[in-house]
């Protein structure tokens, strides 16, 4: 899932200070399931705007709502009837969201309320880690299932580097060394010969470096 | 791609390891600044007294200038320079330009490095590049001498002729695979390995016997990196602060036996010692010393170690 | 035991202070609320195992809130006591309401009343 | 009881004593069947446990969790309080007792008294508070403690100077001068006698001086001095100067383990606890560093995670020092002299600012005659007189007891005990139960959904209690005008008989859907308000109330306008509230009268034939091919009870009883649905047949095993054993290894027991190694006997065995955790080496045996226990659900504990829990269905994102996601906490009667006020 936190308060009222209604909207996608963006979090965001606002004295309205998925046109549409009471959209999706809406009301500031921070998992409740950096050729089938790519700070295709300590990262003590894993996971599978082959220099035409990306199923196109 | 790591090269280095002798280099840290000189002075000190000297590229994430242009001055002067290369600032287009660029001006050594992570250095906002990492760089530039190809397969009618070099840490974790990693990197076509600065003299012999026990020092030439301590300070530092150094308490305690104004001459002292002991364990095919901001001690370092004067190959 | 405390504390009930919601915490000052205190079981003693500590990190949330939206984030707080501590309960009652009288009407609800044209000068109630 | 002719028997049970025992055994017995006279001498319930300040070992303050049982007993249809009341005589037999009964007058009509505490306020004439063990004084006029049930004053006669005033001031018209003594005879089938102990006075010891130095105090009257609610309102004082002590000393065993100047001679086993709770509580409260020093001579924290408990005393500072102090004497104006010899048999001399005397507990002299006049038998401790394998069941068959008048015990085993006692009634009279209880006719509920609010306030006087400080009147008009509201009215007291009856006839004839109450605490009375709606057609959860009373009136007497203008505001926040509240309808389940019991040792054989006794359906599953368990290693108790022939019968009685079923070689591997509807897959026998069995209740009796030591030698010499071990070779007597002929033996204690490892105390070791230890010595008076130990923990009544020993001439040589014994080889024997605590030297001794008193560990239970999902400790203990309180049950209801599964314990012990885990268990049962949903939490699945915040966030594993992705939340399990609803991120969660609207709505109405 995609992993995001809640921007700073001070930040999205920088955004909206001078508008005179404002809906925040949330996601009941992925941000709700982290905990960044569902119904919940828009309802404190709305409520703190207006907290904001009045104390400001100034008499603006924000609402809150939440769409079954803003990266589906079907339902941004839901906001067609009502976009128009609004100086602008405050939306807690991930930026995939807030783009969609962005395309869809083009007239209408439409302002992210969270950082999209990474494809991840959830390790436990209120915590989540980075597994994936959607490089488009996955090499998960050559590392034991733990991709060097997202776990590795350095992406190496042939770590760990001299800085690992203790399975620890050397950026931080918090963080595990990512080829560690591969090694563990490579010694439990039995398949440690992988582990002394050189991966070749990675294709990266896939990944974000190939340019926005596009994917087409023939087979569900008409 | 090939795993013949005996390509001769016109490097000194090579040849006087190749010819038996126990190699020796140092290396010099360029400015954080546009002052060439600095450069000059530090290769001055210690160009008659080691083989090669390496110049660090852009050392721990902060900016420097650029190791390409301070061994071309290196070797302007008649000194025989090792480029070090991370992987880190430049994708693999700006290193294989790097890397034509260094031969052109007649520079044959490299080092191959993945670089440590921009949050040590003096820009932790930079987005980092890591298109190849080290083992990745070490098979282009070997691609690029041996089969003349670039990654991209263009074929060039002048290749560039690098002994390759890389490091190689026997003191981080997990000890298992440092010796499999360092195998993975001759595999990759590494012909000289410079070691992390070896305090731990048992850990070293261990990982030493295993790299003999796989017939990788035959493979490579495995130099043995040191560092002498000024301080006891800079002991203790090492010992709690640097991620991958190992500094038995021994060496803590050797240090702290002696009066302050003694520790330096010490910490010299110890160094030699090192390189006595260390001709006699197999495998160890030369020395590289780190004489951090340190570098006019590194003649001492080699008269005491007996290494001085340096051989003379064609 | 029938202590004396401030009459301007009124007392929502909840089967649990787990229940107590981020929500019901801004609201209430979106409201107008001067202040607003969680009363909690003591650290340990929750019936229902920990609802005492997550209201705890709740209030702290509202909190921050409240302190960069410029409301003030001392007008929320977290008191944990016994059923059997009356005059604790007193004291606390006490405490709070001397704090918010201190920090005066919240500003919201100043904000609020000039809005409907009422007079803003009372102190906190 | 084979004898008693069923027709004769009575549904009904005496209950004499109502302490958190007897409170117990009434709670469990009305539940499941009987009607319960509770009676108590005293004039409420509670005893001494509402006097506690805070329980060990958790900590927990006593009067918090006591109160909603008292709250329960008062309240339950099916036990009758009879205060100031006790047992004149008894006539009859098991199953049919005539018992008459003398209550002592009140002088107050409990019936008319609400509790309002008028009378109180006029009194005029002041005694001792004995609940404050005379620490303050009381009126005459008084309620022992504020939390007291019956709620109801009581006059003192001893002290009222009848003065008249507040019969003057009672608008109820509760007082009565003239009251009477008055006697009834009850008819019951049983009787559980759980009357307490006193605790020793000390003042007989001259030599503390407890009489003429007021900072020497007893431990009791330092509970109430650590009390928020005693004299001193918790603040630490000491009585002379009302000064902050920085010193306080603990004389431990005062009135225990002495035979010279007293006749004591048991543990009083709860002392060293307490006391070490009072040390810690007591530096809590301290404002400035509290000095703490314990002397002791055995420190006995022998019960469930106690040792910890210890632990952590020390390194909170409490100082623990082995010395009997022998006297007190006076030091300066008011402190206090103790001088001691220290272990090294140094003088010591130290000066505290106060001294409390732990002082134990003894029969007093009112329970001895009353055990007189019933029958019961007594020993020579006045302790009445038990069966081993019964422990519960008194000398007269039909009388049970439970609690300290069976021994010295703390409260979680005087609990068990109680719900043991109530298991043997329950079995003995199961025919006969629901037959005298009563139940309650309602008319059907009026379906309001679609209606819109019509509310009706009802502002109460509450005597003067509101009505003197709130303008009622003005509350009353004020309500009139809130939205919705049709009807209003105020009452002098809405919580009387008669105003009930009208306002039930009040909501019909004026069409009220919603009722609002501005009166007192719903803590109190929102059960009873719940009534009269019932009783009027709505459903109980259309209710408000405005606690205009306890959080107004009392609160604000000093400002009647502002309490008046508050009143307003609570009841413009209820009537806001009720306009959104919405019918909730319980549903009935079915509960299948059965229960699985796993394990078949002692603990979960008497369980499962206690519940086939009682009537129900059990099935007892074994992983050994033979029941049994660990007690088939053990011949006799320490009172040479046979224990094999015990078992023989017990094996017996349980494979004949048509009610149990028992799968042997079986092992629970799946467990599915909620408390009454449990489905269990077992596979059993040897080709591991799979079989389903659907039960109501489960009860885990797991067991426990004895420790193979590493250290010691042990396995490395066959003169090297265990205390089980030993105990084979003392009944096999078998030539070449007969214990008869051995000259030496050395026992070492605590072998695997309060070390790092495994910091719990085994409890049971000391008496294993005391108990062989004597039979040794009965097979061979010559042998030389040593017992090394850390501390003899001989606790209660075990304490005698560890005085014959002595006497028999058994060496006993402590030995410190750092410094322990040394077991060596010495040619073909061992020898072991000690240093000898008086000698001050170590010691050499050769020996034909070295005994290791191996710690009890729990069995294996990883699997079992991520089926049942019930918790378990770092050491495999499964957790209860409340130390002290709720010994048996496990957090998730229906299912229930015994046994050394919960810590190590003596058959005895492990038969007591048996029966409480069957009575707890039964009491479910015998409801035979289950009121589940009302105030818990629902899903609205439409928004549901599926996100696991809910499954993440629940306290007790509720919520789960179904089949069609969406979280689902079993309202029979939820326990209405609300959390997963305050966590759910995308908001569609409610919990039902505190939705966020009907929350937020109250908060609106609030602040509406004063914008």
């Amino acid at each position: 899932m995609i992993i995001a936190k809640p921007k700073p308060i001070e930040e999205i009222i920088e955004l909206v200070k001078d508008l005179k209604s404002v809906l925040v909207a949330g996601c009941d996608g992925c941000v709700t399931v982290c905990e960044a963006g569902g119904m919940k979090e828009a309802q404190v965001l709305a409520s703190a705007l207006r907290m904001y606002f009045r104390q400001q004295g100034k008499d603006a309205r924000v609402d809150e709502t939440s769409l079954t998925r803003q990266c589906d046109r079907p339902y941004i549409a839901q906001l067609d009837d009502q976009i128009e009471k609004y100086d602008a959209v405050v939306s807690l999706a991930c930026g995939a969201g807030v783009q969609f809406l962005a395309e869809r009301f083009s007239k209408k500031p439409i302002f992210p309320g969270v950082n999209t921070c990474f494809i991840g998992v959830t390790e436990q409740k209120g915590e989540w880690t980075e597994r994936c950096q959607a490089c488009g050729d996955c090499i998960l089938a050559t590392t034991g299932g733990i991709c060097p790519i997202a776990r590795c700070s350095k992406r190496m295709a042939n770590g760990p580097c001299g800085g690992s300590s203790s399975g620890k990262c050397e950026i931080s003590k918090e963080t595990a060394c990512g080829w560690h894993l591969i090694y563990e996971r490579l010694k439990e599978l039995g398949q440690l010969d992988r582990f002394e082959r050189p991966n070749d220099p990675k294709n990266w035409a896939t990944s974000r470096d190939g340019g926005p990306r596009k994917i087409i199923k023939e087979v569900s196109q008409v | 791609m090939s795993t013949n790591n005996s390509a001769k090269t016109p490097s000194k280095l090579q040849k006087i390891m190749d010819a038996g002798h126990f190699g020796v280099t140092s290396e010099c840290g360029p400015p954080r600044g546009a002052d060439g000189r600095i450069v000059e002075e530090k290769a001055n000190l210690i160009g008659d007294y080691v083989d090669a000297i390496n110049v660090t590229d852009n050392q721990t994430a902060v900016v420097r200038l650029c190791s390409l242009a301070a061994c071309i001055r290196i070797k302007q002067m008649g000194f025989e320079p090792i480029l070090q290369m991370v992987s880190r600032d430049r994708n693999r287009i700006g290193m294989q330009a790097d890397i034509l660029g260094a031969a052109s001006f007649g520079i044959h050594n490299m080092l191959c490095l993945t670089g440590d992570h921009q949050s040590f250095g003096d820009h932790p906002t930079a987005v980092n590049v890591f298109d190849l990492d080290s083992t990745q760089l070490i098979q282009t530039v070997k691609m690029m001498r041996d089969e003349k190809k670039l990654l991209s397969g263009f074929e060039m009618k002048v290749a560039p002729e690098m002994f390759i070099g890389c490091a190689a840490n026997p003191f981080a974790d997990p000890f298992e695979i440092r010796v499999a990693r360092l195998a993975k990197k001759i595999a990759a076509g590494a012909q000289f390995i410079q070691t992390q600065c070896i305090y731990n003299m048992d850990k070293f012999k261990l990982w030493m016997q295993q790299v003999v026990d796989r017939g990788l020092h035959e493979k490579a030439h495995i130099m043995a990196g040191l560092t002498p301590m000024k301080s006891l300070g800079m002991a203790k530092y090492m010992k709690n602060k640097v991620p991958g150094m190992d500094v038995p308490d021994s060496v803590i305690e050797r240090l702290a036996g002696v009066p302050k104004d003694k520790q330096a001459e010490e910490g010299i002292k110890m160094c030699i010692e090192q390189i006595q002991e260390l001709k006699e364990v197999e495998g160890v095919r030369g020395f590289h010393i780190m004489a951090i901001e340190w570098e006019e001690k590194v003649p001492e370092i080699v008269k005491g170690g007996g290494l001085y004067p340096r051989p003379k190959v064609d | 035991m029938r202590l004396n405390y401030p009459t301007n504390i009124k007392i929502v009930k909840l089967p649990c202070s787990g229940r107590v919601d981020i929500l019901h915490l801004m609201k209430a000052m979106e409201e107008g609320a001067d202040g607003v205190f969680v009363a909690g079981c003591l650290e340990g003693d929750c019936h229902y195992q920990a609802g005492n500590l997550r209201a705890k990190k709740r209030v702290a949330y509202v909190k921050e809130i409240l302190d960069k939206i410029g409301v003030g984030g001392e007008r929320v707080a977290m008191y944990n006591l016994s059923a059997g501590q009356g005059p604790r309960f007193a004291e606390i009652a006490r405490e709070m309401t001397e704090k918010i009288k201190a920090l005066g009407p919240s500003p919201i609800r100043i904000a609020k009343r000039k809005a409907a044209g009422r007079p803003t000068t009372e102190e906190a109630a | 009881m084979a004898n008693t002719n069923n027709d004769q028997k009575k549904g009904a049970v005496l209950v004499v004593g109502a302490g958190v025992a007897g409170m117990q055994a009434s709670l469990d017995l009305a539940s499941s069947g009987y009607l319960v006279h509770l009676l108590d001498k005293s004039p409420t319930i509670g005893g001494i446990m509402s006097q506690l300040d805070k329980t060990f070992p958790t900590n927990d303050c006593a009067m918090c969790i006591i109160s909603p049982k008292l709250v329960e007993v008062g309240r339950h249809l099916n036990i009758d309080i009879h205060p100031n009341t006790e047992v004149a005589s008894i006539e009859g037999e098991a199953g049919n007792f005539a018992v008459t009964v003398q209550t002592q007058p009140r002088y107050i009509d409990l019936a008319a008294c609400t509790a309002c505490g008028q009378c109180r306020q006029v009194c005029p004439a002041t005694a001792v508070n004995e609940f404050n063990q005379a620490l303050d004084l009381r009126e005459a006029t008084y309620m022992r403690y504020p939390q007291a049930i019956p709620r109801g004053f009581t006059i003192d006669r001893e002290v009222c100077i009848g003065c008249g005033l507040c019969e003057k001031v009672c608008l109820a018209e509760a007082i009565h001068y003239d009251d009477q003594a008055r006697q009834k005879v009850l008819e019951v089938g049983s009787v559980i006698l759980a009357p307490g102990n006193e605790v020793f006075d000390p003042s007989r010891f001259d030599t503390y001086n407890y009489l003429n130095f007021p900072n020497v105090v007893t431990s009791l009257e330092f509970e109430r001095i650590l009390s928020a609610s005693g004299p001193y309102r918790g603040h630490l004082m000491r009585p002379y100067d009302r000064e902050e002590p920085h010193k306080i000393a603990w004389l431990q065993c005062v009135g225990s383990r002495n035979i010279n100047a007293c006749d004591n001679s048991y543990c009083s086993a709860v002392c060293c606890m307490y006391a070490i709770k009072e040390a810690v509580i007591a530096k809590e409260h301290a404002h400035a560093d509290l000095d703490t020093a314990i002397f002791y001579m055995d420190m006995r924290t022998y019960g469930k995670e106690f040792e910890q408990y210890y632990n952590r005393a020390k390194e909170h500072g409490v100082r623990f020092i082995r010395s009997r102090v022998h006297s007190i004497e006076p030091a300066g104006e008011c402190d206090l002299r103790l001088s001691y010899t220290n272990e090294k048999g140094e003088q010591k001399e130290e000066v505290f600012d106060m001294v409390v005397l732990s002082v134990g507990f003894e029969v007093g002299q009112g329970t001895i005659e009353l055990a007189e006049r019933l029958g019961v038998e007594l020993n020579e401790h006045h302790f009445a007189v038990t069966d081993g394998f019964m422990p519960v069941a008194t000398s007269r068959p039909g009388i049970y007891v439970c609690g300290t008048l069976q021994a010295p015990k703390d409260i979680p085993q005087s609990v068990m005990e109680a719900s043991g006692a109530a298991a043997g009634t329950s079995a003995m009279l199961s025919e006969m139960r629901w037959t005298e209880t009563r139940t309650r006719e309602l008319p059907p509920e009026r379906d309001v959904s679609e209606e819109p609010p019509r509310i009706g306030v009802f502002v109460c006087n509450c005597g003067i209690n509101i009505g003197g400080i709130v303008d009622v009147p003005a509350v009353r008009e004020y309500a009139r005008t809130l939205p919705n509201v049709v009807h209003v009215e105020d009452n002098l007291f809405t919580c009387s008989q008669d105003t009930q009856v009208r306002m039930a006839e009040v909501i019909k004839e004026k069409g009220i859907n919603r009722m609002v109450v501005a009166a007192c605490t719903p803590l109190t009375h929102e059960a009873l308000f719940r009534e009269t709606l019932l009783e009027a057609g709505i459903n109980k959860y259309l209710f408000d109330m405005a606690n205009i009373r306890n959080q107004d009136s009392w609160v604000h007497m000093n400002d009647k306008q502002k309490a008046t203008d508050k009143a307003k505001d609570l009841v413009r926040m209820s009537v806001a509230r009720a306009g959104l509240l919405k019918e909730l309808h319980e549903k009935k389940v079915e509960i299948k009268q059965s229960g699985l019991v796993i394990g078949g040792g002692v603990a979960g054989m008497n369980a499962a034939l206690n519940l086939a006794r009682q009537g129900f359906q059990a099935v007892l599953v074994e992983k050994d091919k033979e029941l049994g368990g660990l007690a088939r290693r053990v011949s006799h108790t320490i009172e040479n009870l046979d224990v094999q022939t015990y078992l023989d019968r017990l094996i017996t009685q349980v494979k004949s009883d048509d009610n149990v079923t028992v799968l042997t070689e079986a092992e629970v591997v799946g467990f599915k649905g909620y408390k009454g509807n449990f489905t269990t897959t077992v596979q059993h026998g040897p080709d591991k047949t799979e079989q389903t069995v659907e039960h109501g209740v489960a009860i885990v009796a797991t067991g426990a095993h004895e420790y193979q030591p590493k250290e010691f030698m042990y396995g490395e010499s066959d003169r090297v054993m265990t205390q089980l071990e030993l105990d084979k070779l003392l009944h096999e007597r078998t030539n070449g290894s007969d214990p008869a002929t051995w000259s030496n033996v050395v026992m070492i204690q605590c072998v695997g027991s309060r070390n790092e490892e495994n910091p719990n105390c085994s409890r049971i070791c000391c008496q294993s190694a005391v108990k062989h230890a004597l039979q040794l010595k009965e097979l061979n008076p010559e042998m030389n006997i040593y017992i090394l130990y850390r501390d003899m923990r001989m606790y209660g009544l075990l304490e005698d065995y560890y005085t014959e020993a002595r006497k028999k001439g058994i060496i006993f040589s402590r030995f410190e955790l750092d410094n322990p014994p040394v077991v060596n080889r010495n040619g073909e024997g061992v020898e072991v080496t000690f240093h000898d605590h008086v000698l001050q030297r170590p010691v050499k001794v050769p020996v034909d045996a070295v005994v290791l008193s191996a710690a009890t560990l729990a069995n294996e239970t990883d699997r079992l226990a991520t089926h049942l999902k019930v918790p378990r400790n770092a050491y495999g203990f499964f957790i209860e659900a409340h130390a002290k309180l709720r010994p048996v049950d496990f957090s998730s209801e229906g299912i229930y504990l015994c046994g050394t599964a919960h810590s190590p314990k003596l058959i005895s012990e492990s038969i007591t829990q048996a029966l409480a885990a069957a009575s707890r268990a039964g009491t479910f049962l015998a409801g035979k269905t289950l009121s589940v949903g009302g105030a818990v939490a629902h899903v609205d699945k439409t928004h549901c994102a599926a996100c696991l915040v809910c499954v993440m966030s629940c306290p007790y594993g509720v919520p789960r996601i179904n089949e069609e992705n969406v979280s689902e939340i079993n309202e029979a399990l939820c326990q209405g906490c609300g959390v997963c609803v305050s966590e759910c991120p995308a908001k569609t969660i409610q919990l039902s009667h505190y939705e966020d609207d009907q929350v937020l709505e109250n908060v609106h109405a609030l602040l509406e006020g004063v914008m």
